[in-house]
Parts: structure tokens; sequence; C-alpha cells
């Protein structure tokens, strides 16, 4: 029995559609993913808010038919984080770039996993800023071209699934736009999961990574994904000189276990209360 | 009409002369119905550093919340003496523990008493000797009386903690009437 | 129904295939993972893109639905015929069937 | 003034800090994020104490900035938000005071103010931010900062804040110094028959007509929360009345003129201050916050040297009470304007005052207040040559 249709214009401000994108973003096969997820978990767009910080990645809310904040360069998490405080029982979903998560929002990335909240969120890894014009990230490759790298990236890459990992977060996974129906089902459960979920979407601005890299048009540049990674059940199947250069996908963390905030939160609140009672 | 009363006390960090200058304003204010501020200084080393805590207490609201002419000085250590003895009025009365400042201005009318040893001695906790320095403040210049001062000291003080207290206000009552004998 | 939506129904299985062309940026990504090779591109001059998809054999549609997951766009929709009237597709939000 | 022997029994002698947060509590603030920093901590430390016996949230974030971030979050939920900063603090969170202006998001920014530029005296007091306060994050915006001088004015202008920031839709800041935050004064908690709680105005219309930037009701558009159905969207760019950006010039001009508008038509109910012996004044000093306090002494001190000197103390610092300041101008033949910065706000007396005639700052930025006699020196010396 083939899973019912998606209603993905349900959840969509479809008058303002076709979206901003170029021809092939990734972002877009992105977003049709969550509304999936969503849809699958029949929770009500009322109490769903989407909040991005800025940069292509981050025009994704103002397509959802939510409760959607578009805030500043890489503070959506610190804007989520008061969202969710504020109504503990709401689904709170923050999308972003990778320049926007991890160079001018790392901070607020580590912070976010390292207090468990319970937020899912979603990178759309690129390798670039593609908003600004092309300059490298913090997940551009080693000898890479970028507007800013004209002779080749020197910079260390960060591996976004260890860093969300080390920092606490406690739903981690990682997707390739190439799959669509991976990513849906992590999202799925990143969404479900109580805790801070980070899931890394490895996808494609061929305008202005592919472009500078040889890899033009968004099929050779899915292509060049699709080539690189590996699923985390078949790599460990894999010897260590097979997995050279490739991207481990999978579910990479998942912990049920560790105290989510809003809920440590709400029992400090019954504590003082009780407290409170007795005083009076 | 304005009849400013500048009191300072001063220490080391820790000592707990911030708790002094709290009680005393409260004394003023709510159980007098006079008015008062207290100013501390606020410094990033919270223990161990020249302290200090000013009061201000009016007939009227109190202006400018810092010192101008200082009607009373308490030190109890040469740091803190050194660092606040500024602002002070030439008839200022100072009271210094003589074993912790062993150098003064003998330009001002200066009570030596031995506050840390008293309060060693005679009411056992340490912490007791910023009320009783508040005391003997109290003894010698009368600025608020008796019953307000035990009534912000009690309102203040930890529950469980108000007899030893009171002991400690007490004693510096006494200490300060022996000083005033050998005056007279 | 809007000249933007195409429609093609199999003629093997209770397949619809929905194309908004308005939506469809003619990127290529549906084409490439369509196995039975149901889609092309065409060309499109009132678009900037120069080309949209198209349907050139509905018939072998298997249903996997790989090219609607994958479109960027929301330019696609693989339904049964049931469902056409329900989901709401094309420039507003109007179902296929009011369209 | 009278004396009363008799026990004041709801006196209160609480640290200024403490009375901003307590009176924020009584606003219906249920909101606070902050970060630590000197001299304003103890605001935070306050709110992680009462915020829970009221069923609030306190947030300790990773960074100002990140504070201001959940203080907006939150106002968007519909809860009051307060945050409280100082100097290098106030620094970064103007980046998104910058956004609460354009999203029009209710909040307030308490700054208790210390020396600067960068970490400079973070223990002691200063009025260095408030040229800041007003043009500190790019762009034009809305700017409303109260500069309250004494405890009691801290707890009724803190519930101010709230109620202006709610019916204007505007961030609205506190100016404070580190005398004021730290030191204790005796007060008498003002009853809640004294002050009224302004809520901001929510929607009439259904979710499907409601635009959040809908301007028919007025230049202050109903704010609907988020979860209650009406799925708005927020952003930072320039937007139209839908909330969705747009670059059209005339949208994003008329939208820019009408956040500034609804500010600046009342700002003659907005600006308060306090006039004092300036009926005949022949010099008038212009003081605001803990530097006002020690300007009164020293008027006090002039009146009884015989000296026709007033004061002018502005409660509101912006909008700036123009129009009130012009006014006098045209009465008195000097203004002393002191400020423990090296002249921010003496600018705007000159502006306003629009005339040739002595304007002249005593300015103390080493971390110390202004003394009275400082001041009356300098008014005795305008004097001489008025």
């Amino acid at each position: 029995m083939p899973k019912a249709a998606v209603d993905y214009l349900y959840y969509l401000r479809a008058e303002k559609l076709p979206h901003m994108w170029c021809p092939g973003c990734g972002i877009g096969i992105v977003v049709k993913s969550m509304i999936g997820a969503i849809d699958s978990l029949g929770w009500d767009k009322n109490d769903i808010a989407v909040i991005s910080g800025i940069g292509c990645t981050s025009r994704a809310p103002g397509y959802m038919d939510m409760n959607t904040l578009h805030t500043t360069h890489g503070r959506a998490l610190s804007f989520a984080t008061g969202v969710k405080m504020a109504a503990p029982d709401k689904h709170i979903i923050v999308i972003s770039g990778d320049g926007d998560a991890t160079a001018i929002g790392g901070n607020h990335f580590i912070h976010a996993c390292r207090r468990n909240i319970d937020i899912t969120l979603i990178i759309n890894n690129n390798n670039i800023y593609g908003m600004t014009g092309g300059q490298f990230s913090p997940t551009t490759p080693y000898g890479a071209r970028a507007a800013t790298t004209p002779h080749g990236n020197i910079d260390p890459a960060f591996d976004l699934v260890e860093l969300a990992k080390g920092a606490g977060a406690t739903y981690v996974a990682r997707g390739a736009v190439d799959n669509a129906r991976m990513m849906e089902k992590y999202f799925k459960d990143g969404m479900e999961h109580h805790g801070f979920s980070v899931i890394e979407i490895l996808s494609n601005c061929h305008t202005q990574y592919g472009r500078r890299n040889k890899m033009a048009d968004a099929i050779t540049m899915i292509d060049w994904i699709s080539d690189q990674v590996v699923s985390n059940k078949k790599a460990a199947k894999m010897s260590p000189e097979e997995l050279e250069g490739k991207i481990i996908t999978g579910e990479m963390y998942h912990n049920t276990e560790l105290a989510e905030y809003t809920d440590e939160y709400a029992k400090l609140i019954e504590r003082v209360q009780a407290k409170a009672a007795l005083k009076a | 009409m304005s009849n400013r009363y500048e009191a300072r006390f001063s220490a080391v960090g820790g000592q707990g002369v911030l708790l002094a200058g709290d009680i005393l304003g409260l004394a003023a204010q709510k159980f007098e119905g006079r008015y008062s501020l207290q100013s501390p200084t606020y410094t990033a080393q919270v223990r161990g550093g020249p302290t200090k805590i000013d009061v201000i207490i009016d007939d009227e609201p109190v202006m400018y919340p810092k010192t101008t002419a200082i009607n009373f000085f308490l030190s109890l250590a040469q740091g803190s003496y050194d660092a606040f003895l500024y602002d002070l009025r030439d008839d200022a009365i100072v009271v210094i523990d003589p074993v912790l400042v062993t150098k003064w201005d003998e330009k001002y009318k200066t009570y030596q008493v031995p506050v840390i040893e008293i309060t060693k001695t005679k009411v056992g906790k340490m912490i007791m000797s910023s009320v009783l320095s508040l005391g003997i403040m109290i003894e010698l210049t009368q600025v608020v009386s008796k019953e307000a001062i035990e009534k912000a000291l009690l309102q203040k003080a930890p529950k469980g903690t108000e007899e030893l207290n009171l002991k400690a206000l007490r004693t510096g009552y006494e200490e300060a009437q022996k000083l005033l004998a050998q005056e007279t | 129904m809007s000249e933007n939506i195409l429609r093609y129904d199999s003629k093997k299985k209770d397949v619809v295939i929905l194309i908004d062309r308005n939506l469809c940026k003619g990127c290529d990504i549906c084409i490439k993972v369509c196995k039975p090779e149901c889609l092309a591109l065409v060309d499109a001059p009132d678009k900037w893109e120069g080309a949209v998809v198209d349907v050139v054999n509905a018939d072998d549609c298997t249903f996997c639905k790989l090219c609607e997951l994958q479109c960027p766009d929301f330019g696609i929709r693989i339904l049964r015929k049931d469902e056409v009237g329900k989901i709401q597709f094309g420039d507003t939000k109007k179902t296929a069937a009011e369209q | 003034m009278s004396s009363a022997s008799s026990e004041k029994s709801d006196i209160v002698f609480w640290q200024g800090n403490e009375v901003v947060a307590r009176a924020a509590i009584a606003a219906g603030c249920r909101f606070y994020g902050g970060y630590p920093i000197t001299p304003s901590s103890e605001i935070a430390a306050v709110m992680a104490e009462l915020l829970p016996e009221v069923g609030g949230t306190f947030i300790q974030m990773e960074d100002e900035i990140a504070a201001m971030g959940t203080v907006i979050g939150a106002s968007l939920v519909g809860k009051k938000s307060l945050t409280a900063t100082s100097g290098p603090g106030f620094s970064l969170k103007l980046e998104h005071l910058g956004y609460a202006c354009i999203a029009e998001v209710p909040c307030v920014i308490v700054n208790v103010m210390r020396g600067g530029p960068s970490t400079g005296l973070p223990t002691a007091p200063a009025q260095a931010d408030v040229m800041q306060a007003k043009w500190g994050t790019h762009g034009d915006h809305p700017t409303i900062a109260l500069a309250p001088a004494f405890h009691r004015e801290i707890y009724l202008d803190t519930i101010k804040a709230f109620n202006i920031s709610e019916k204007y839709r505007v961030p609205v800041i506190i100016l404070i110094d580190e005398v004021l935050g730290h030191m204790s004064e005796g007060m008498i908690i003002p009853d809640p028959s004294e002050y009224e709680i302004i809520d901001r105005v929510k929607p009439s219309v259904p979710p499907e007509e409601y635009n959040p930037y809908d301007t028919q009701y007025g230049d202050v558009p109903p704010m609907a929360n988020y979860f209650e159905g009406y799925r708005f969207h927020v952003t930072g760019l320039n937007h139209g009345a839908n909330g969705f950006p747009t670059t059209v010039p005339d949208i994003c001009h008329n939208d820019e003129v009408r956040m500034i508008q609804k500010v600046m038509k009342d700002v003659d109910t907005l600006t308060e201050y306090d006039e004092y012996m300036l009926e005949d004044a022949e010099v008038a000093v212009f003081a605001f916050g803990s530097t006002a306090r020690g300007a009164k002494m020293a008027v006090e001190k002039a009146r009884q040297e015989g000296l026709k000197v007033g004061l002018f103390r502005a409660i509101t610092l912006w909008p700036f009470p123009e129009k009130v300041i012009h006014e006098l101008g045209q009465r008195v033949k000097a203004f002393v304007v002191p400020e423990m910065n090296l002249g921010q706000m003496i600018l705007e007396v000159e502006r306003s005052v629009h005339k040739e005639m002595p304007i002249v700052g005593v300015n103390k930025v080493g971390g110390v207040p202004v003394p009275p006699y400082e001041i009356l020196e300098k008014i005795k010396e305008v004097l001489q040559h008025a």
C-alpha cells in the first residue's frame, strides 16, 4: 500500500511560488522533504514554527504556511530558543545553510546542542555562501575554488556530524539531496526526537560552488555528491582505504536518555512553585 | 531642609560591611521615617580587596548618591583605611581597629576599638564583626535610635541568628560606652 | 484546467502525472531519476529558463514517485486518479480538478 | 518636607538592579534572556530567582546577541520580554535591537551604563551610551529611551517601558548606570493602582484576513501571537503589509517613515521630564539619570546663595524633548549640562535651543559621578559671563 499523497501546497504559501532558488537547487528538495516529514507526523501547521537566519537556505520559511521567522545571519537558533522556551509544547524547526549555522552561527549552534533543547536543526550544506556570491564556508572542501579562494581553499573543513555529536546534540543524521526519501526519514526522526536534533544535508549549489569547480549544472553536481556518499551500513563493511574521500550518511547518533532542556525548566518551575506554596 | 548625614564603613571584602550599611539605611528609612540610600564600592575582587559602603541619611530625599562630607568613618583594615580616607569632614568621627589599622591620620578624632578581637572573645562568630561595628557607630553617633537599628537588624538577620546578632550589636554599644566614659 | 497544468493519465496503471509549467524550471532532475524514461525537456519560449519538463511516455510510469520527491520546485505530481481532486496543485491553492 | 517619625512598614531597600527586575515582573514580564555582564548582572540573578515563581522563563544564553534573540522570539509568542546588559553587551545587542525595530517586536532592554569604550571601566558608572542608544543600530529607526534617576522612578519607568513597547510595538531602552544599579535607597513599592498595564493590541480579523503590518488600523498594526492560528511571516528585511520581503522603493520608504512616525507623532505625551525652580531661572541645568541628583543638589545650593538657577531633568531621553528645551532656551541666558561622558546630550540641547548662548558641559569620564560642587562652580562661571 503506497503512502497517501502529500498535499504539499497545503503546507506552502503557494501564492509565493515559484520560489527564488535556481533551477535544480537542493534547497527546494530539502523543503519538500521537510513537508513530507511534517505530513507523516500529522502535526498541525499552526503548532509549527520554522525559523531561519540569512542566506539562500534561510529564505525557506517564507514559503512555508506556518509560524515563520526569518532572522539575522547565524542567529536563528537564538530566536528559536526564545520561541521554544516561551512555547515548550510547540514544534520548532530551524533551517540553515552551512555558513549561517557553523561560521557566524557556530557559537549558537554548539550551545543549542549542549542544552539539548527540543529544536530540529536542518543544515543545507552546499559548501558555499550562495547569496553573497560564492565565498568559501567552514565546510568548503580543501582545494576547492570559491570567490574568496581563487587560488584554492586552504581552510580545513568542519565535519558537522562530529561537531554536533561532540557538542551534545542527541539526534544526529546526515543525508544528501540525491536521496529525498532518506532525507525525509531523517527529518521525521529528528523532528520526532525529543531533544536537539541536527540533520545535515549534503546539497548542491551548482551556481556558486559548481560553476567554480567544473560542475555548473544541478545534475553534475548531484552526481558528484552521489559519488562521495556511502551509507553507514555500507561503510561498516568497507576498509579505510575504500572509505578514503567518502562521506558517510545515515543516522549517526540517537540518544533518548538525556534530559531535554524545556522539560528541565518545567521541573524547575514546579519545584520553585511548590516551595513557594509551602512558604505561603 | 537638608540635614545630610554621611557614614562610611570600610573593610576587606568579605567582612560583611555591606550588610552593616544595609541595616543602617533600612533603620533610618523604614523605622525612623527619614530618607536614606547606600552606595557600595563594586569591584571585581569580591573577596579580599578593599571595600566600602557609604550610607547617606537625610530628612528629605537624598539627592547626590555619593559622599560629599563624611560624618563617620569606620575602617577594619589598613588597605581600606588608606583607600577610602577621603571626603571626610574635619570634625568627622573615625573608628579603627588598631590591630589592623596601625597608621592613621591624627587630624581626625579617632577611636580605637579592637573590633575583631572583641568579636572573637565576646560574640564568638567572626562574621558578627560588622554588626558589632554598627553597634559602636550607633552608640557614638546616635544617628538613629537603638530601637530603629534593632528592628532593622532583626529584619535583615537570617532566621535563627537573631539573638547572636543582637548580642553583637549590644556588645558594640557597650564598647563604645566604655570609650565615651573614658572621655568624661 | 489552467493551460499551465499538464495532465497525463497512464493507460496501464492507476497513475496520473501532473506538471505545473509555472513552477517547473527545467532543471532536468526528474528526467535523470526516471528509470522508464517517461519525461523529457521541451522548449518553452514563454519561460526564461527556455525549457520545461513534459511527459513523453505516461504509460510506463511505475509510480515510484522519484521525480516528484526529487523535484525542487513542487512542479510535478504522481497521483492516483482518485487523489487528483483532493490534492492541491497549480498556480494557486486549488485542487487540480478545480483548475 | 515632613519627616514622619512613625514606622513605614511598606518600605523596601533594594538595589537599583533589583528594582528593575521586580518592576518587570509587576509589569507582566514573563521572559528574560540574558548574559552576565557587570554592572547589570544582578538584574539577571533576580529574574532567575523570581520568574519561575510566576511561571515565567529565565534563560542565560551563550552571548549577548543570542540573549536578545531569545527575547524577540519569546515576544513573538506573546510573552513580555526583558534583557539587561551594560556597555560592551549593549554594543552586541544592537544587532537585534535593529531587528526588533524593523520587525516591530515589543521588548525592553536595560543598559546599566559603565565606562567605555570597549571594556573600559566595568565597575564604574558612565552615561556614555546615550547617543549609542539613539544611533547604535544601523539604519533609521524609532528610539525610545528612558533615564530614571530614583529607585521609585526606576520601578515606574520599567513598567512604563513595557507599556510603551507593547503600545507602539518597539523595543524600549532603559538607561541607568552603575551608581543607580548598585545603590540601594528606601522606597515604597508602588501600588498597582498607581500605574496602568498596557498589552499589545491583538488582531480583530480572522487569520485569513490578517496582515502583520496592516496600517489600516493606524500606525501601529495589531499583533498576533505565534501558534494562535495566524501563521504570519516575520523578517528583518524591509517588508510589505503582509510581512514578506519587498524591495519596492515606495513601500520600503513609506514603511520606514511610518515606523518613526508612529513614535514621533506622540512625542509630546511620550517625553517625560521634571522641572525644578525654572520659573525665574537665568541659568538652566540640563541633566538626566544619576547625574541629575547631584545637579539638583547644586541647584539648591545655588538658590541658597541667591542665584537664579533651575533644573531641567530629562526622564525620556529619546525622543528628545526638543520643543520644551527650545522654549526654555528663549527664557534663560545659559545652560549648564553635566554628564558622565565627554558631551553627548549637550549636542541635543544645542540643537534644540538653536540660539547663540552659552551652553557648557561639566563632564566626567573617570568612573565617578559629576560632583555637585563642580556643577555649582560652572553655574557661577556662566552667570558671570551671561
